[in-house]
């Protein structure tokens, strides 16, 4: 039996459903804790917004409607479940009648890329330090220089950035300090806007990338440290392999495994990083969305980015988990 | 004999009663069943006190049934009566008097000690519990005493950590801590496997002198027949949850009737190398991953399986009149 | 089990001497340990757990790794001392003129690649695999060898038993046919039928290929089905060395006498000799032979004075000041 | 001394004692010093500043800190009386760090500590109970592991006006108790298979003994490392509300500072003291524990420490 198993996707699966689920469920409930019932705030708050919108009646419909707040709490429960589900994540109260939707479909492909890239870039080149670092026949001078590299470990990202802006963007002035493109761009395949999209992109993605990879190398490192007792590492030196050969396909082919799993674990601490990130480049994406909502109190966009988000993170989540046993044979094997 | 003697003589010390064990198979563990123990059966006598082995490969339940008279497993269907009284059904009282009398030695005499004690820890953990001594000077004595009788020296050993000790240190310290609660029976859960040969005949033979002095009663886990067939009064084979053989040590192993226990002779190097490994091969180990249900678990290696072994478990039959007993449809009649 | 006395030496090792450096000063877990494999032949290497035993094959390979270093003393193995090689060469000259049979069987094999793969792993590593289709019949062959059927090599480590992947070892040590494999307690994790099983196998590897072998291990019972000859280690030395029959008959070491004596019999119930002491702690050895106090045959000068390998009759060396020559009777 | 592990390639092990040089490690100490200094500097500060000073308009605005020019023109120069500067607010940063640093390490400190408990309860009742116990808080903590809490605390605090220290760290602590579970959780499913603990059930412990008197000091290690680590996230959870200007208005916080740094342009206007300074002293304080995380994790595996740098 090879790849993934039924059992194994359908485990994954629930964990998938479960994990939205239960941020779901968590939107649904803080706003009902939360202390001099702000639902009741948020509709006279709306109200006195209705002043200046001209769809007042319709907004506060659509609100109600969407909350369903007169009817018991199990009915606005499923169909709050239901919309959700079907992705409809009701009007932003600052930007009326721009939907939610509408506003995270445009901030997510941001986000998205720079995630991605970024956390490729520093799972990437993380393994790769630590796996040079753990490694014995490395040599002493690179041993000694790469640990340099980890320096900014275990410094929040958001703060590396504002230094970064404040070294780059204001000292030198070499990289732009905010935003996702320069104005003078419009958003088209042209090397103008992707030039400006990479300029851009590179400091908050530095800021990730930065802080987060010494986390890789010090796992992958333990790792590489721990596998060159086994056995299996022995006795490919026995064999008289090539040394790249025992470094890949028997150490960091084994020492990448844990750090795959670690992967999954901290992939909604990245996101959640990654938030204030943006937020501090004002970088136009989930982030950033989510600020604004802070800021206007538009609590139907807060809810949305962060429903959005969880989704998003789980949705990460299983990619990875259904990769893993193509890494790991021993994951879905069961024997009979 | 006493009165006395004569009624505990007539209730075995240990008695196992159709035991099954079933691992995995589970909704959420999933992953294919394994039948640790089918319908196991095996008495103690309670005088004089008798070694008995039980001796398998990895895989024959052996360790699964040390679990379960030890009340660390719990089995799917039998009974363990310790005295009479069902392990599984006993009052505090009964429980507590069941903790005392029944004690064990394990495989890895590392293990055992709790690191991040002295090896009094251990001792006190005892003392405490069952009120062995009053105060501390009777405490340490018998501590002491305990560990004289496994020949060692209270100042080498008390005080330290585990990891100070040696191997043979550590496993006699353990055997010394069952000693001092005057167990009635040890399970002895491979005591030897991880030690040197020098201190296997050490440890062997502190457990002769612990069966003939103090009347101690052992069940001897083992996966080595000679040290079975030197030490043992009773033996019974093990093979994949089932009793293959059993009877007293002689019989058994010097007039083996299963095919299974043949085998396993067979495969024993003789330190002698004039007598030859003999000619009976063993069939291939990965001809083995048939799980047989119902019948013979055996079949697939067995050079002289038959129809009827697949068909189903062939009861266990009196070869004589010494307790040799064989589960094989070549003795059924 | 053959004399042979024209034979020619496969390996000579001799005077090594293995430190571990963990203290101020080094622990020596080899002393001076000079043997030769003759071509064809198994010698066995025995002793209790801390002799050395393996200490000395992983030196031979030149495997050991820190604190671990060998302090002196030379390995020949076809003529050519493997202390003195270069890391390419030494790469080059591993697996082709010395494999290795691993001691854990249970992780000797990479996790996360097939059979096939690790076995053409050590193939392409030193020769010309001629193509695929060549590469995998040799990888069928090697599998038959060991009594293994071919589609094992599309499995993982994970999907085989202890004694098949202690197997597929064997037959990736023989790969290359090196004229020397060691194979470092091949069978002590296994199962009595298992262990007989790859028992076999390696005595036909040893028939049909003519390959000599040094078997390390702790079961004098093994030692006497599958060897030629015995070396008896104890605390990094060794204490004895002789043809497998002699040494079983007529051991002249106390050591090796008690060695045998204490492995239970299965056919004969005889009193248990328990022996005092136990093995020896290498940071603190005592002056003289290391094995005095534990010897019931000990004398003063046994106290005093080491006593060096010394012939003490046809093929059999003995490193005791009162040899037990009155057993000496062949 | 070195100490390894000889037991690969020599027969017996020589005895590991892990407790010998627990405090030699210099990654520990390091880390211990830049914490202690920490701490020093703030209960110093409370006995020889002013700290009323960290008040709005208290002092002059905008000033830079004793020893560097103005950024640019309209700036004062440099006071002696506020030798850190001050912000555009008018309040003093040496008062600000002095009363910010404490409040971020507490909040830090009460949500570790909640989730710490909680944590190894759950952990030790789902590695030792095992089955249907297990399975279920084995799920309940890798689902809310997977869920980005920083996001779902700002819904949180979006909804609630005004926060108090301890009610933050109340909040932090709603997510900081998963991460404990798991490593727990896997390591008492590694210890509970010990034979010590078989031993302990022969000797009549019941369950909870054992838990407690023989699992938990064996534990310790992991225990610590993982708090360091944990207080460690939960302030940075904490600055990270903070500087989207969800934590605490009433009381000062490094993270607070940071906000209303962003929001009054510090970085353009070139008044990098003010967000520059508390990012510092946040930064000493992860860098320590930082060094601590990863002492301890040499203590628990030593093998680590022989590996790679040697």
């Amino acid at each position: 039996m090879r790849g993934i198993t039924k059992g194994y996707l359908i485990k994954r699966l629930t964990m998938l459903v479960l994990t939205v689920w239960l941020g779901l469920t968590l939107m649904f409930i803080i706003p009902r804790l939360a202390p001099g019932d702000p639902v009741a705030a948020m509709v006279s708050r709306l109200s006195a917004q209705a002043g200046r919108v001209e769809q007042s009646e319709q907004m506060i419909q659509a609100w109600q409607e969407r909350f369903g707040l007169d009817a018991p709490m199990y009915v606005q429960y499923f169909r709050y479940l239901g919309n959700s589900f079907r992705f409809r994540l009701g009007y932003s109260m600052a930007y009326f009648p721009t939907t939610v939707e509408e506003m995270v479909m445009r901030a997510m492909p941001w986000t998205l890329g720079l995630l991605t890239i970024a956390t490729l870039m520093s799972f990437t080149v993380g393994i790769a330090i630590g796996a040079l670092i753990g490694w014995r026949p490395t040599p002493r001078v690179v041993r000694t220089l790469l640990p340099v590299s980890l320096c900014f470990t275990s410094i929040p990202p958001f703060m590396l950035g504002i230094l970064l802006i404040y070294v780059f963007a204001f000292g030198f002035r070499v990289l732009p300090f905010a935003g996702a493109y320069a104005r003078g761009v419009s958003p088209a395949f042209s090397w103008a806007f992707v030039s400006s999209v990479i300029q851009h992109g590179t400091l908050p993605a530095a800021a990730v990338v930065l802080t987060s990879m010494g986390h890789w190398a010090l796992g992958m490192r333990a790792m590489m440290i721990t596998n060159a007792g086994e056995d299996y590492m022995v006795l490919a030196q026995a064999k008289g392999l090539r040394p790249g050969r025992v470094f890949w396909m028997y150490g960091v082919r084994n020492a990448i495994l844990p750090q795959v799993t670690a992967l999954a674990l901290s992939i909604g601490v990245i996101a959640g990083g990654s938030i204030i990130v943006e937020y501090i480049f004002t970088y136009p994406g989930m982030g950033y969305l989510l600020y604004q909502g802070i800021v206007n109190n538009d609590y139907p966009l807060i809810q949305g980015v962060v429903f959005v988000l969880i989704c998003g993170v789980a949705v990460a989540v299983f990619i990875i988990d259904l990769l893993y046993p193509f890494i790991d044979p021993r994951i879905t094997y069961e024997r009979g | 004999m006493t009165t006395a003697s004569e009624k505990t003589a007539n209730t075995p010390l240990l008695e196992v009663r159709d035991a099954v064990k079933v691992y995995g198979g589970g909704f959420l563990s999933g992953g294919r069943r394994v039948h640790a123990l089918r319908e196991v059966s095996l008495s103690l006598d309670a005088t004089p006190a008798r070694i008995t082995a039980v001796a398998g490969e990895s895989g024959s339940g052996k360790s699964t049934l040390a679990g379960a008279v030890l009340g660390f497993v719990q089995l799917d269907a039998g009974h363990v009566l310790f005295e009479g009284q069902d392990v599984a059904a006993m009052s505090r009282n009964q429980r507590f008097n069941y903790r005392r009398s029944v004690q064990a030695i394990f495989q890895d005499p590392y293990a055992v000690f709790n690191p991040f004690f002295h090896t009094d820890h251990l001792f006190n953990l005892v003392m405490r519990r069952f009120g062995i001594a009053k105060g501390r000077k009777a405490a340490r004595a018998r501590i002491v005493e305990a560990l004289e009788t496994v020949g060692l020296r209270s100042d080498d050993v008390l005080g330290k950590h585990p990891h100070q000790l040696s191997g043979g240190q550590r496993q006699r310290i353990m055997i010394a801590r069952a000693c001092m609660m005057a167990p009635k029976l040890i399970v002895a859960d491979e005591p030897v496997s991880m030690v040197d040969a020098s201190l296997r005949s050490t440890i062997l033979d502190i457990m002769l002198r612990l069966r003939d002095d103090n009347n101690i009663s052992f069940l001897y886990i083992t996966h080595d027949l000679s040290t079975a067939y030197q030490i043992c009064d009773d033996i019974h084979i093990f093979y994949q949850g089932a009793q293959v053989e059993s009877g007293p040590v002689d019989a058994v192993l010097g007039n083996a009737k299963h095919p299974y226990t043949q085998l396993l002779i067979a495969s024993i190097p003789e330190p002698d190398p004039t007598r030859g490994w003999g000619t009976q091969l063993p069939p291939d180990d990965e001809n083995n991953d048939r799980d047989i249900i119902n019948g013979c678990p055996f079949y697939p290696r067995c050079p002289k399986r038959m129809e009827q072994c697949v068909a189903h478990l062939p009861a266990r039959v009196s070869l004589d009149d010494t307790g040799h007993q064989v589960a094989c449809h070549l003795f059924v009649k | 089990m053959s004399n042979r006395t024209t034979a020619a030496a496969v390996c000579e090792v001799r005077n090594l001497t293995v430190h571990y450096d963990v203290s101020a000063t080094p622990v020596v877990a080899a002393n001076e340990v000079s043997f030769d494999v003759y071509e064809g032949e198994t010698l066995g290497l025995v002793g209790e757990s801390g002799c050395g035993k393996s200490t000395t094959a992983m030196a031979m390979l030149r495997l050991l790794q820190t604190p671990g270093r060998v302090a002196g003393g030379s390995v020949n193995i076809a003529g050519v001392d493997i202390m003195r090689l270069r890391p390419a060469a030494l790469r080059d000259f591993r697996w082709r003129n010395i494999a290795l049979i691993p001691q854990g069987a249970m992780n000797a094999l990479n996790p996360v690649m097939r059979i096939e793969k690790q076995l053409a792993d050590a193939i392409a590593a030193h020769a010309d695999t001629g193509g695929r289709q060549a590469l995998r019949a040799r990888i069928g062959e090697l599998l038959e060898m060991v009594g293994l059927p071919a589609d094992v090599r599309r499995l993982y480590p994970h999907e085989l038993s202890g004694g098949m992947k202690q197997r597929v070892c064997v037959a990736m040590a023989v790969a290359l046919n090196p004229p020397l494999v060691i194979a470092d307690e091949p069978t002590s994790a296994l199962d009595v039928v298992v262990q007989r099983l790859v028992a076999q196998s390696l005595i036909r590897i040893k028939e049909t290929l003519g390959i000599a072998m040094v078997l390390i291990g702790h079961d004098m019972g093994l030692m006497a089905q599958l060897t030629d000859r015995v070396a008896v280690m104890y605390a990094g030395r060794i204490m004895e060395i002789a043809p497998t029959d002699i040494l079983f008959k007529a051991p002249l070491h106390p050591y090796t006498q008690q060695l045998i004596d204490s492995v239970p019999s299965i056919r004969v119930k005889k009193p248990l000799r328990v022996f005092p002491g136990g093995p020896p702690d290498l940071r603190n050895l005592p002056p003289g032979c290391p094995f005095e106090p534990r010897c019931p045959k000990a004398i003063t000068i046994c106290r005093g004075e080491t006593p060096a390998l010394k012939a003490c009759g046809e093929k059999q060396y003995a490193a005791c000041h009162v040899p037990n020559t009155n057993r000496n009777n062949i | 001394m070195k100490e390894v592990d000889l037991s690969i390639h020599q027969d017996t092990p020589p005895p590991r004692r892990p407790r010998d040089y627990a405090w030699l490690n210099g990654k520990l100490i390091a880390g211990a010093a830049l914490l202690l200094a920490v701490l020093l500097f703030v209960l110093l500060g409370r006995l020889f500043w002013d700290v009323t000073l960290a008040r709005v308009a208290s002092c002059p605005l905008n000033l830079p800190p004793v020893g560097f020019d103005a950024p640019g023109p309209g700036f004062e120069p440099s006071q002696s009386a506020h030798p850190l500067g001050t912000e555009s607010s008018g309040r003093d940063m040496l008062a600000l760090l002095i009363t910010g640093t404490p409040n971020s390490l507490l909040i830090g400190i009460i949500a570790a500590a909640i989730g710490i408990v909680v944590g190894t309860m759950l952990g030790m009742t789902a590695g030792f109970l095992g089955g249907w116990v297990d399975a279920v808080i084995r799920i309940c903590s890798d689902a809310v592991i997977t869920i980005p809490s920083l996001a779902v605390l700002i819904v949180i605090s979006s909804y609630v006006s005004e926060i108090d220290i301890k009610s933050m760290g109340l909040l932090l602590a709603l997510f900081a108790w998963p991460g404990a579970t798991r490593v727990i959780r896997a390591q008492v499913l590694s210890l509970r298979e010990r034979g010590y603990v078989q031993m302990a059930r022969l000797s009549g412990a019941s369950t909870p003994e054992i838990l407690i008197c023989e699992l938990l000091p064996n534990l310790l290690p992991f225990l610590a490392a993982t708090f360091t680590a944990s207080v460690s996230g939960n302030i940075l959870a904490a600055t990270g509300l903070e500087a989207l200007g969800l934590g605490p208005s009433r009381v000062p916080t490094l993270g607070m500072t940071i906000f209303y740094a962003i929001r009054g342009a510090a970085i353009l206007r070139g008044m990098w003291w003010w967000w520059g300074l508390p990012i510092l002293m946040l930064m000493i304080i992860f860098i320590g524990l930082f060094l601590i995380a990863i002492g301890l994790d040499e203590l628990v595996n030593p093998r680590l420490r022989s590996g790679g740098d040697a």
